[in-house]
């Protein structure tokens, strides 16, 4: 078993030199189910080497053994607090595969759904951000003003955090009569809230002082290191899945991406932020703009076969462009799904971005960047 | 050479210019166009398409299994950044790999994000890519003996 | 001179929290109230009825045993099971009224029903969107757990029995800038 | 109250019952046994007319209360038995022991914990301690105790036992021994005002030896991070302290006098906030990172070093380490800044001064406590920062204030 010794990425040796060498995670209150080897030198970190797949489940293996249909309830576990925007491009590449188009209705429902899913993944974002900051009631606020959205989704798909609710061929069930009001009036309180985020977090200097010119992503380098979703935002780009190649009904939708030059944690977090409020405007025109008609295609579900091909499709989830590779043999099974989730993309900014950091800052980078394990590790 | 492309066909035709006879099949739809070559001008046909045709931003690394055919096919995903009007298309680079030794150029001197969708290709499909600095296991046990499981002989327990 | 007035404003903005109500649901002292009868599916129209994803309730009396929500289930939690239960094995009081001087229950003549494992349910309603007779619905129940894991199985006795009245419940209440459950 | 109506409601009950017990022994019944022969003598004195006028004299002053609890030592009592017997009236033990020592702050401690948990869940949106002893989980104190107490105590394999062991007993003996600094009022003490000339420096001088323990204990765990947690204590302390000694050193130019007592009694006319408000933002910015509270909690950075220097430390360790020390420092230096810049126990007469001073040191406290729910932890790096730049300005600032105040006599 020498090949297992010689891959297990710790050094045996506690200090070798100045250097000392810690373990951030898997059981560590600054990460999720995934390690982060930091060698530090004195207080700045020297090396740091991310270490994945403490919850890899083999997702693209599981999808070829289910029909197209019974993968979404499976792939959609992958990222729970955005189970919506994950499994949409999954559901766009299946429909090209079959040939099928949404009735516009159902497309503005997606949108919803999954806008409203993007809010939440942002509030537990900027929770966990809060607390890796070491600011409690940034815990605690998004955590708690978070139950507006989740409330909002059962009210939608009847479940808080896995509805499967859009599948091939459209949305599962229409909106129910009292969303709008419902939805209005989370809106409008959630609106008054964010300022007062702003306040407390977003414009406390002391916060300012830990986000501010930490973890600086280049321009250049975030195109290089093919980073995407709200961190290539931050760095100054404004680029985004739904404007870039509008899917869906998005291309209707009057909103604004925005974007930050900084690069730095800060920045990162703001771009979130103001995600928040789009996010909140897209979802009130798109029940304004919605057609009545059907929002479901008569589609077979168990048996709906696709013809051979292949598809690619891709959107913006909340944690950037979610992108899928379906491959199709004529049966009703898919031949092979490939899953290139914006975490994966993402994990190659923790190592770059912790070099020469202080060990105070690994947290703060390492969520800034919104790295979700297990959908990294699919 | 600068490029006044005009959608999927004028791309497709800048590589097939390029590279002429090399380029084994170019498939092109809407908002996507396929591109396979022969993997020894893998490298070459990735600088041409970084630097001549703006893409520059990899979406994902992804093999597929045929054993019908006795091949493995590794598709790059790439997309564009820098150039606004390009962000829509998907220009998917594609190359047959013999099953029993599938072995290929690493791409990640082209575009350095391919550093872990190529690790995960190569443990998942077991293709090697020549050249990439740490070829490792990444997302599997380290204990992993089993062959690599998104090869189509690979069977779930129970399936 | 910024950086006093900025972490003045931040605790100005916390005291105001002070004088405003909790967002916490004490769960077991007080539930909350969720609308709607359940999320149902109309087979003719093929439309899914908006609603609470909870356990399922089965109607007797449209059960043909197709097995079509088992075999939707089949790849994506395995939990649904056709057993066979006979007339005269079902209590009384859960045979809907039409069909108790019956011998047997005319639509479903080899007695199949469906047995649900609640602990491996996903609860994503695709055998409610398989049921091509309206015969299987969900309900607003929640509250399924048991000390032992066979506790989680569903028989179809269970299953057709009505969701079971819940205390006391609270809605979730929005206001200008206070959300509270009351 | 009804009949309990399944097994769990009656086990809550008992344990409700046992909770309310376990305070009342300790208030009511304790008292009663320590000092049954007096209180039995008492109540023989009442029965004595002529001694009855004396006793309620007494008894209206609550100071003299206690002194007459004490004075009424003659008999076989455990408290003054174990303490001078011979001499009867000797209040230094009970001082020590019970009020305004150990006794005393340590119930008013826990008590603390619980508010503070209670302040930031309402913040947070949230309860707090809810469900032991049903009034708005009073008791949860308690229960966390007799939980702590339970628990078995682990020490690393590869730990310093011995060092390991003794860092929560120094621990909390530094504590009390800060603890006896901080008179209540001219009456109430525990180092009497002839012995306290020195007091402050004292006090400094006892808290020195502070962050040598926690490097000991964080080095005695052998863990990676209590090590950096144990090494983020000892560069607080030099970021904060010196700053913190100039600040205090404006109030002592301005009274010339390292006494407490002294020091508030030169408060009479003015409090020394107003013309010391820069020593006193200086001092409880320093006191902040000394009680390493948020903004300044770096030796313990839950996120980034797992727990600090407490990592390795569980079990009633914890709960003297993180729940009991932590506290007590957290009164002795909200008195502190009561007793330097806010005038102490003076107040006007229709409260007793000891009320003044736990008032006047509440308030303190609870914005000491009110700062960890809207700030952030900062850096070590900004943290040396602020104390040897901005803290060290000020406080010298502050100084040549006070040096010309002193100066022009216009205090």
């Amino acid at each position: 078993m020498t090949s297992v010794a010689r891959s297990l990425p710790f050094p045996t040796e506690v200090i070798v030199g100045d250097k000392l060498s810690i373990s951030i995670g898997p059981q560590h209150p600054g990460s999720g189910h995934f390690r982060i080897i930091v060698v530090l030198e004195g207080d700045i970190v020297s090396e740091a080497i991310p270490d994945p797949g403490y919850v890899h489940r083999g997702a693209e293996k599981m999808c070829e053994f289910r029909n197209f249909v019974q993968n979404v309830p499976m792939l959609e576990r992958t990222t729970l607090p955005d189970a919506n925007g994950i499994i949409f491009p999954y559901i766009l590449a299946v429909e090209e595969l079959m040939g099928i188009q949404a009735p516009p209705r159902a497309q503005y429902l997606r949108i919803i759904s999954a806008e409203l899913n993007r809010i939440v993944s942002h509030l537990y974002w900027l929770g966990i951000y809060g607390v890796f900051l070491g600011h409690s009631t940034m815990f605690l606020w998004p955590m708690g003003d978070r139950e507006l959205f989740m409330d909002l989704i059962q009210t939608v798909g009847g479940t808080r955090v896995t509805p499967s609710y859009i599948i091939p061929g459209g949305a599962r069930n229409d909106l129910p009569d009292n969303f709008k009001d419902k939805a209005l009036k989370a809106f409008g309180y959630f609106e008054r809230r964010l300022k007062e985020y702003d306040r407390i977090f977003f414009s406390n200097p002391l916060v300012l002082k830990r986000s501010q010119g930490v973890g600086v992503l280049k321009r250049s380098e975030a195109i290089a290191l093919g980073i995407t979703g709200p961190n290539l935002r931050g760095s100054g780009l404004k680029s985004d899945t739904r404007k870039d190649e509008p899917y869906s009904m998005y291309e209707t939708l009057d909103f604004d991406i925005p974007s930050y030059p900084d690069g730095d944690c800060w920045a990162r977090g703001m771009v979130r932020f103001h995600e928040l409020y789009w996010s909140m405007q897209i979802i009130k025109q798109a029940v304004e703009k919605m057609p009545s008609g059907p929002f479901r295609s008569r589609l077979p579900l168990l048996t709906a076969r696709a013809p051979a091909g292949e598809a690619v499709a891709r959107t913006e989830a909340a944690r950037g462009c979610m992108s899928y590779y379906v491959v199709s043999d004529g049966t009703s099974k898919p031949y092979r799904v490939r899953v290139s989730v914006p975490s994966f993309r993402n994990m190659i900014g923790i190592p770059y971005l912790l070099k020469g950091g202080h060990l105070a800052d690994v947290p703060a980078i390492y969520w800034s960047l919104d790295y979700w394990p297990v959908e990294a590790d699919k | 050479m600068s490029t006044s492309l005009t959608g999927e066909q004028g791309l497709a035709d800048a590589v097939k210019a390029a590279f002429g006879d090399k380029v084994v099949g170019i498939k092109s739809k809407s908002k996507r166009v396929k591109i396979t070559v022969d993997k020894d001008i893998l490298p070459d046909v990735a600088r041409f398409i970084r630097d001549n045709l703006d893409f520059d931003h990899l979406i994902s690394v992804d093999g597929t299994d045929y054993p019908k055919d006795n091949t493995i096919e590794l598709i790059y995903h790439i997309t564009s950044i820098e150039k606004e009007e390009q962000r829509k298309y998907i220009l998917s680079l594609a190359t047959k790999l013999p099953r029993d030794s599938p072995v290929s150029p690493s791409l990640i001197q082209v575009w350095p994000a391919a550093e872990y969708h190529e690790r995960e290709t190569f443990e998942m499909l077991g293709v090697t890519f020549t050249g990439h600095p740490k070829l490792e296991k990444l997302l599997l046990p380290d204990d992993w003996l089993d062959i690599p499981p998104l090869r189509k002989e690979f069977r779930l327990p129970g399936r | 001179m910024s950086l006093v007035r900025g972490v003045f404003v931040a605790f100005v903005t916390a005291l105001r929290q002070l004088f405003r109500r909790r967002m916490t649901l004490r769960y077991p002292e007080e539930k909350l109230e969720i609308e709607g009868e359940g999320f149902q599916y109309d087979a003719k129209k093929a439309i899914g009825i908006p609603g609470y994803k909870g356990r399922h309730i089965l109607f007797l009396d449209k059960c043909t045993g197709c097995q079509l929500c088992s075999i939707a289930c089949e790849n994506i939690a395995d939990c649904i099971e056709m057993v066979t239960v006979e007339k005269k094995d079902f209590p009384a009081w859960v045979v809907p009224k039409q069909l108790a001087a019956a011998a047997t229950f005319p639509q479903n003549k080899k007695s199949l029903w469906p047995q649900i494992d609640f602990g491996s349910c996903v609860f994503c309603g695709f055998c409610v969107d398989a049921c091509p007779f309206d015969a299987l619905y969900m309900t607003n129940e929640y509250e399924l757990t048991s000390y032992t894991k066979e506790g989680l199985i569903f028989t179809p006795t269970q299953l057709a029995i009505p969701p079971k009245e819940v205390g006391k419940t609270v809605k979730f209440q929005v206001e200008e800038m206070e959300a509270y459950h009351g | 109250m009804s009949e309990p109506t399944d097994f769990e409601e009656f086990l809550k009950r008992v344990v409700t019952i046992v909770f309310w017990i376990l305070l009342i022994v300790p208030i009511i019944v304790l008292p009663l046994l320590f000092f049954g022969s007096e209180i039995l003598q008492a109540l023989q004195l009442l029965v004595n007319a002529n001694s009855i006028f004396i006793l309620i004299n007494k008894a209206q002053n609550p100071f003299l209360a206690f002194e007459l609890m004490d004075s009424l030592g003659q008999g076989p009592c455990i408290a003054t038995a174990t303490y001078q017997p011979s001499a009867g009236c000797n209040p230094t033990f009970f001082r020590i022991v019970i009020f305004p020592g150990f006794t005393f702050v340590a119930l008013l401690t826990l008590w603390l914990g619980w508010f503070e948990r209670k302040l930031a869940a309402k913040v947070h949106m949230r309860y707090g301690p809810l469900y032991a002893g049903r009034i708005s989980g009073v008791l949860q104190p308690i229960a966390d105790i007799l939980k702590l107490l339970g628990k078995e105590l682990i020490i690393p394999a590869k730990a310093d036992k011995p060092f390991f062991i003794a860092v929560p007993l120094l621990t909390m003996g530094i504590s009390a021994a800060l603890l006896t600094l901080i008179p209540l009022s001219e009456r109430v003490y525990v180092v009497p005002p002839a012995s306290a000339s020195l007091g402050l420096l004292v006090l400094f001088a006892v808290l020195g030896f502070y962050p040598i323990i926690i490097l000991m204990g964080a080095w005695a765990s052998s863990n990676k991070f209590s090590f950096i947690g144990g090494l983020r204590a000892l560069h607080q302390l030099v970021s904060y302290e010196i700053p913190w000694f100039l600040a205090v050193l404006g109030v002592v130019v301005l009274t010339s006098s390292l006494d407490p007592f002294q020091i508030v009694r030169a408060q009479s006319k003015i409090w020394f906030i107003v013309p010391q408000f820069i020593a006193a933002f200086v001092f409880l910015t320093a006191t902040l990172a000394e009680l390493e509270r948020i903004p300044f909690d770096l030796p313990e950075a839950d996120t980034e070093i797992v727990f600090g220097w407490l990592t390795e430390y569980g079990g009633m360790f914890w709960g003297i380490l993180f729940g009991l020390s932590p506290f007590i420092k957290l009164y002795v230096f909200s008195g502190l800044f009561t007793i330097l810049f806010l005038g102490g126990w003076l107040g006007p007469a229709f409260l007793p001064p000891e009320i003044w001073f736990i008032l006047k040191t509440f308030v303190v406290i609870t914005v000491i406590m009110f700062s960890r729910v809207f700030n952030p932890r900062i850096r070590i790096d900004l943290l040396i920062r602020v104390g040897w730049v901005y803290l060290i300005l000020l406080a010298v600032i502050n100084l040549f204030i006070a040096v010309g105040l002193k100066a022009f006599g216009v205090l």
